[in-house]
């Protein structure tokens, strides 16, 4: 146990009860300068002592110099939400120094870097300067790095005043790191010097201070974009074409990390998958579908832009029903938006993706356990619907670190869907044809470039075909061929993730409905509403879509069901009004977007406002 | 009589598709022929050949040959991403696309460009005929300037040349022929068939229906009178004996010895090019452009780049044929991953 | 008066009743053999004698050889819709001989070239030969003439036969042929000895005669692409770009033809406008954009896949608030599609345009007098909402010709909007801001470049930016932003073209909503149900999205409301359900789509088998 | 001491835009500043420029200049339909426009070519890095093949020459430059604004946070080690005495007069290049590209080559000042359009 200064004299020190692992941190540093590394490693130290914990970047669109924040939140309840209180505020940047000082806590505490010489005109919080030019001194780097040790003075500091282990403190600079001593060392060194210097000089005079708790294991620690890419890779994928877009960038990058440990082939060296960075979405889109057409398991990664520009390209797959399958990291929209801000705005769009009467099959994952368990399962529905399939993960799901469950491996075998193959032809005599429903399902056979028998082959074209794949412009096999399709997806409801229901009352009558990156904030949101105002709910998390019966039967189940959501217009609200038109007066919108991530005050008091009406 | 069949054992019917819908006349459709008379001479598993195209007249004549090879009509200007993406299924097979004027050059500028760049092992027809057939006669991106169309007045911007634009741009083997040359542009399409990387065949066919005035570079007319052949070119398949009709002196021919062991012969004409110099051929391009020349030929071949596939270290085997055991890590791994994460 | 044989005649001959005025006659020739000339002369000449027409053209995707239909149905009555029935058939192409005696209603006649020579099995039509080679080679052209020629024989045949006056034609003619003789001599001599042959050789045994009325006058004969370009030059349209799409292209072509003849400066010669074939879609709306953001009048006019590709864009000039018009002449989709086939499938699209969260304003013409309407109209709505603004349009109603009231001269002064210039920021001491909300109504005011005044210029984004048109990425100016832009859209609604309602019946509790170019298929549709079935009807055509008030009215008036529409997915019917939730039990979707123009039959039995459930 | 103006009576600060928010040391920055001088030194009035600029870190740099100016900035690669649409509001203004490699070659190469073939009056300037600065560090189409990137491996793809697209595809004015030879910059940079038509710059702009190591041909330490300038270039404004600081020999320099008189004055250094001559820049672009030398200065220019406003035969009266009456025909002619009906 390294811990410096056991938690009773804390609590002497500072005259008030103390705060054990209840409250949030917020670091203001200059992007680009390296914070990334110390606050991870703060985040993790915590999650290692087994307290819950989240973290939260809030960085600007630019690569060096504007101000950035991370917040980790300690929440011995383990919510994983955004808060809008700041008890403990690290202050790194002259830039946001002023905003950074009004944000604390009444009573909090402020720690900051005493060479920014601004004016503190609070006297309602704890001051904590911080000499951290000089504690950086102790370690002997280069000047490029300079920034980076600059930034574990605080984690130090902290440690300190906060009691965090330094062995785990440790821990984390080694996962960082990838075990190089190097590296660690050097970091370790000024985190303990910076920790020294604190007990020597720091009087506690806060309330926070943080024990180790066991409410961590059974968990891991990542970010969604890596759970999808891994997801991905357990998938069988083999081929992921992508153009550079935050959020999403990392989800390819992580392929590209990936694949080559999980999926070399021992023999002979070779690469049975390929990640192509494409000139942009408009070719990342169209090569995506190639390979899912010549029978690859195939995806591209996105944002809202890039979705923008796929739209023809998705209507082509849907109409020639190619198996790809598209995932969507939102940001805010509309337009460029804001890049570096998170948003569930995309899901309308993604619904009615193309023009003239299209469908969609989507999943919505809410966690990165959830993102690798999609990453895979996209394929098989891709491949067993003969579709697209659209994932929408979110910029906090993807960009932010998670506490969450473990990844799982594959509870399913890999469904291929209803491809033929030379023997299966030669079984069939050649008998086949590419758009016939046979099963009386929706789902024809298809072929695969490379089939060598001689009836394999058959043509595409997104434009009107028959059931044998020939060009025709009948009116009669037009409508056929779309009403197949059609109820092909009205199929495919049953299959699709069903949504996770908590019934937590009976005789409840109100109902809260939620799906992806927003569900911390809505389980934080029931548990205030009932402890503080008494106001029962049931939960239900929506993780497809067409959504299937259980939605329905959850909406009929509640006079109220509030539909909560992190964009302007409600646009989940506006889909299950469509889906469910004779359901629509149980539905009531309760949506916004800022940006920022979903916290439960905002759901709390904007369902109370309702109730209240 | 027994029918005629070829080394594969096909006759020549087996490379036809479905009858033409095109306008009688069309140049798009004596390059379907040489495109079946040059897989039936190549003796070509048509089951080894893919098809892609755009969208445009050009872009429907897949329809009109090798019927027992997958075809794949994708959206206008997207070919270059489809076949892309398509060809990475199988490695053993060989992508075969046509595309028009407009599908590559107008709306597709930027797909052809980044194709040529990766070097994908395909063969990228352009039928070029400075117009939009199918939505009946605007200007394309390649007619020239100060051509005049019923409904469309004068054209007032210069031209795009795509055999300029596919030098520039990387590709590894580059032609320009005439629909109505039908022995020139079957001796290119078989040695683009055999060249291992992207081939682009900028073939000027003309549209009879909305640009064939004599005066105008894309028509008939013009064309056979303008058409100032680099070379007289014929393709040697691998292992053969090189037979040729007629014996040549020494220094009177060119050979390129592609990767599959054909060869092509060039027999001089003019002037002594050498089509693996890229510096003549920026050259001729240039000159051509500037006083109108139609030359025809093989401008450019460079045998050495690797192809998209060899760069992403793609093994023979077909991947879409990997089995689930092959693509799912086992069932061990999951434990050394989630420790991976923290 | 030059009909050649009097209607007593006739009668006597059939043995029939006659019937007058009210039936179809259908063409069938190849692609790319020029009867287009022929039967819109046909049409043509039947407008002038007075007798409510309509014609509509099934053409495949191909320049030459497929076969092609054309249909003219004569409705005293006024109806204009398309009717399945054919009685009338004339079979000019051997590849549709068999399809098209198939086609002809029991006791109707079949007139056919008789150089087909196949067997026509049917005895319960009147059968009319005609030696087309023969007669056509009365006049003497050049080869590649003999083709319009020979479609001169049936003009004249039927001439003959139905008793049209040839005068007419001889109008029809000279207004095709722009009053050049000798092209209209030519193919009157042809249409005369075709008439001639007839009177001498066909003995008149079917029932069906054309007589004079006056039902055309006050009207106009044309089609909506011309109605929508020349709206649009009275609109002041300053720049148009465009790609060349079916069925979008002669909206631009007319552009071409028109805008010289109406707005060429008679002093400088010079062109104060410019209509530019752009290299795709994505350039056309870029460039309509920014001459938009320049202060000029500016269009681009496309088609489902072109409207795909310009989903980006749509959102950037949603979020930087420019106008521009985008005209979408819709086919049928998904994807390719069938291009040479009517729909309004794109609606939901157009609705949702855009990632994140955006709102469309639509305007939906439903004849060309109102193609020309909203053609002048959204310039002015777009100025005035600083919005794209989208008119839906679509295969029939663009490419069909139409008898329609004739244009009206702009009842308005133009709107240009907000728009604040030199002499205005003088007044204004140069304060002003690009995104404050000065007149509480959501629209602020701009500038436009080539303002030289100090304080005029502003930098233009999609991304966060202040009400000084600033970037920022503060979270709540970005919520501020979209608030204000929301409501922009809501007070949009007010002003936007009304629905146009007809109460036949105060008491009646049925209500059939439609929009578009399917209104003749539900007027006729209605006053079957009333005639036949006693069933009572009120009617409402939407004009515009988002809907005002009446529309809201007009569906609370009503139990049961039918949205009607040539779509697979009801996409009206999904949008009034998200538009009106609380009343959405009350709408029932009555839609289909196979890509032919709606007759009133299927519009009556459908909502026929609705009721009766 | 009052403060100095320049003839338009404006201080250098009135040239200024805000603080740039890029990295310290970045190339970028360094073009801003020979914008502003330039513009100063030109003595432009700010309101007569317009600013474009598509995405990413170049793209952002428009805000970072000429503050009185308008300025859009518009979607990732699509800078030219914005400008080529906005350009018609005023033909009196100049356009200036500032994208990235990965802007105008990767996404945006379409567009680009496309607005070349118009020859809208407008300066293009791309801040070439060979990378995607922005979104941290992914290769660019500029890239070199074999460069080698932090989270990206090597590149196996031959980069796009921005020089040789724009030349083959009909620019009329194409310069090539480097952010660290600040007075060849602001030459070049005067001289494509008075240039009428596209005039293109392709200017290494070293991304010092993602693509600077001195291997790396796009980094400050190989484009020092490597310019070539193809000459002296100085800029000499319209009806100014020819007043440079040296007296030349004859034969010395090369003079090439712009269209509204002003001249560029080019001294000879180890070659004597001629950019008026097309093929000569094809030539030395193709050198160029194959040995991997780092030429600079004026490619080639073209002046009479005619602009999209003249092609439209625009007036010069601007269009967006136009009345409605101007616009809207006459009430009277509506009856002679419904008779144009039938
Ligand atoms: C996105 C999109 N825009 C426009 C069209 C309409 N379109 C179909 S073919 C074509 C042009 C074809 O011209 P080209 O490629 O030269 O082929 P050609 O018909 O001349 O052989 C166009 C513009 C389309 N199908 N998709
Ligand atoms: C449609 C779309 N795709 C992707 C992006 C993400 N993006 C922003 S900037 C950029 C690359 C910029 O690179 P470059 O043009 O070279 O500019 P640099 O930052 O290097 O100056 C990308 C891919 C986007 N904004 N829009
Ligand atoms: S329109 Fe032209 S390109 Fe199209 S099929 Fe006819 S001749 Fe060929
Ligand atoms: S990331 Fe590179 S291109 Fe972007 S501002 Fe920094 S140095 Fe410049
Ligand atoms: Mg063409
Ligand atoms: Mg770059």
């Amino acid at each position: 146990m390294s811990t410096v200064l056991p938690s009773e004299k804390v609590s002497k020190l500072s005259g008030r009860e103390p705060i054990v692992n209840d409250f949030s941190i917020t670091v203001g540093t200059a992007n680009g300068s390296g914070s990334q590394t110390s606050n991870t490693t703060l985040l993790r130290a915590l999650f290692k002592m087994g307290i819950p914990v989240s973290g939260k970047n809030l960085f600007p669109s630019n690569i060096q110099g504007l101000p950035t924040w991370y917040t980790i939140r300690v929440s011995k309840e383990g919510y994983l939400a955004r808060r809008e209180e700041h008890e403990i505020v690290v202050a790194m940047n002259p830039d946001s120094f002023a905003q950074d000082l009004k944000d604390v806590t009444p009573g909090g505490a402020f720690f900051y870097d005493d060479s920014i010489r601004l004016a503190i005109n609070r006297d309602d919080i704890i001051v904590y300067p911080m000499p951290v030019k000089e504690l950086a001194r102790v370690v002997d780097v280069p000047s490029r790095l300079r920034n980076y040790i600059a930034n574990m003075v605080y984690v130090g500091v902290l440690a300190q005043m906060l009691q965090i282990d330094l062995d785990k403190i440790q821990q984390a600079l080694e996962f960082h790191f990838d075990g190089r001593e190097k590296p660690v060392n050097l970091n370790m060194t000024a985190v303990r010097e910076s920790a020294k210097w604190a007990a020597e000089n720091l009087e506690k005079q806060d309330p926070y201070i943080l024990e180790p708790m066991d409410k961590t294991s059974g968990f891991i620690m990542t970010d969604g974009n890596t759970a999808s890419a891994i997801g991905a890779i357990y998938g069988g994928v083999q081929i992921a074409t992508w153009y550079p877009i935050t959020p999403a960038t990392s989800l390819a990058e992580k392929l590209n990390e990936y694949l080559p440990k999980l999926r070399k082939d021992p023999e002979t060296g070779k690469h049975t998958f390929a990640v192509l960075q494409a000139e942009d979405e408009l070719a990342a889109i169209g090569m995506a579908i190639g390979a899912g057409w010549s029978g690859l398991r195939s995806m591209t990664s996105t944002s809202g832009p890039g979705i923008s520009l796929m739209t023809e390209f998705y209507g082509l797959a849907y109409a020639a029903e190619i198996p790809v399958v598209i995932w969507d990291v939102t940001r805010v929209g509309p337009s460029t938006g804001l890049p570096t801000r998170t948003s569930q705005g995309d899901l309308i769009m993604l619904y009615f993706l193309g023009h003239g009467d299209t469908n969609s099959i989507i999943l919505l994952p809410s966690n990165p356990q959830e993102c690798f368990e999609f990453g895979w399962k996209a394929f098989d529905l891709a491949e067993h619907w003969q579709s697209p399939v659209l994932v929408m993960s979110d910029l906090d799901l993807g960009m932010n670190q998670w506490m969450t469950r473990p990844f799982e491996y594959p509870d399913q075998p890999m469904d291929r869907g209803k491809v033929l193959w030379e023997e299966d032809l030669e079984e069939l005599k050649g008998e086949w044809a590419r758009y016939l429903d046979v099963d009386g399902d929706g789902i024809p056979y298809r072929t695969i470039p490379g089939n060598r028998h001689p009836h394999a082959a058959y043509f595409t074209r997104g434009t009107g075909k028959n059931e044998y794949a020939r060009y025709t412009e009948d009116n009669e096999v037009w409508e056929r061929m779309q009403d197949r399709v059609k109820m092909k997806y009205q199929n495919a409801r049953k299959t699709l993730p069903k949504p996770v229901i908590e019934i937590s009352d009976e005789n409840c009558s109100l109902g809260i409905i939620a799906f992806g990156s927003t569900e911390p904030a809505v389980v934080e949101a029931r548990d205030q509403l009932l402890d503080r105002h008494g106001i029962c709910s049931n939960f239900m998390r929506i993780r497809s879509l067409p959504s299937s019966d259980e939605v329905r039967e959850f909406i009929e189940r509640h006079e109220r069901n509030y539909v909560v959501e992190l964009n302007r217009d409600g646009q989940m609200h506006q889909i299950l009004t469509v889906e469910y038109p004779e359901l629509a007066t149980r539905l009531i919108s309760v949506a916004h977007l800022d940006g920022l991530p979903l916290t439960a005050r905002w759901v709390r008091e904007h369902i109370l406002a309702e109730e209240e009406k | 009589m027994a029918t005629q069949v070829n080394l594969a054992g096909l006759t020549k019917a087996e490379y036809r598709g479905h009858p033409s819908t095109l306008c009688q006349g069309c140049g798009h459709n004596s390059i379907s022929s040489q495109i079946i008379a040059a897989a039936y001479e190549l003796n070509i598993v048509p089951e080894n050949v893919v098809k892609f195209s755009g969208i445009g007249c050009s872009s429907k004549s897949p329809t009109y040959f090798l019927n027992r090879s997958y075809g794949f009509n994708g959206l206008h200007g997207r070919m270059p991403s489809i076949a892309t993406g398509a060809m990475f299924g199988d490695v053993t097979l060989k992508g075969l696309g046509v595309s028009g004027d407009g599908d590559t050059a107008s709306i597709g500028m930027g797909q052809f460009k980044h194709m040529l760049r990766r070097n994908l092992d395909f063969v990228y027809i352009v039928e070029n005929n400075g117009v939009y057939g199918l939505t009946k006669g605007q200007f394309s991106a390649t007619a020239e300037r100060g051509l005049e169309l019923k409904y469309q007045g004068t054209n007032p911007y210069s031209p795009v040349d795509i055999c300029a634009e596919a030098l520039i741009g990387g590709a590894s083997f580059i032609a320009r022929s005439f629909a109505g040359d039908p022995k020139q542009v079957k001796e290119l399409i078989k040695a683009a068939i055999s060249h291992k990387g992207v081939a682009v065949l900028d073939i000027i066919s003309p549209c009879v229906t909305f640009n064939n005035d004599d005066h105008a570079m894309h028509s008939y007319g013009w064309a056979k009178d303008h058409e100032a052949p680099l070379h007289d070119i014929s393709y040697i398949p691998p292992r053969e004996e090189i037979m040729l009709e007629e014996e040549f002196e020494p220094g009177e021919v060119r050979e390129v010895e592609l990767h599959d062991g054909s060869q092509i012969i060039l027999k001089k004409l003019e002037r002594d090019y050498d089509p693996t110099d890229r510096e003549a051929a920026v050259q001729i391009l240039e000159q051509a452009y500037r006083n109108h020349w139609l030359i025809t030929g093989l401008i450019y071949v460079n045998t050495d780049q690797p192809t998209l596939a060899e760069i992403h270290n793609l093994p023979d085997e077909p991947l879409n044929r990997l089995t689930a055991d092959r693509l799912r890590p086992a069932a061990d791994t999951i434990k050394m991953v989630n420790e991976m994460m923290f």
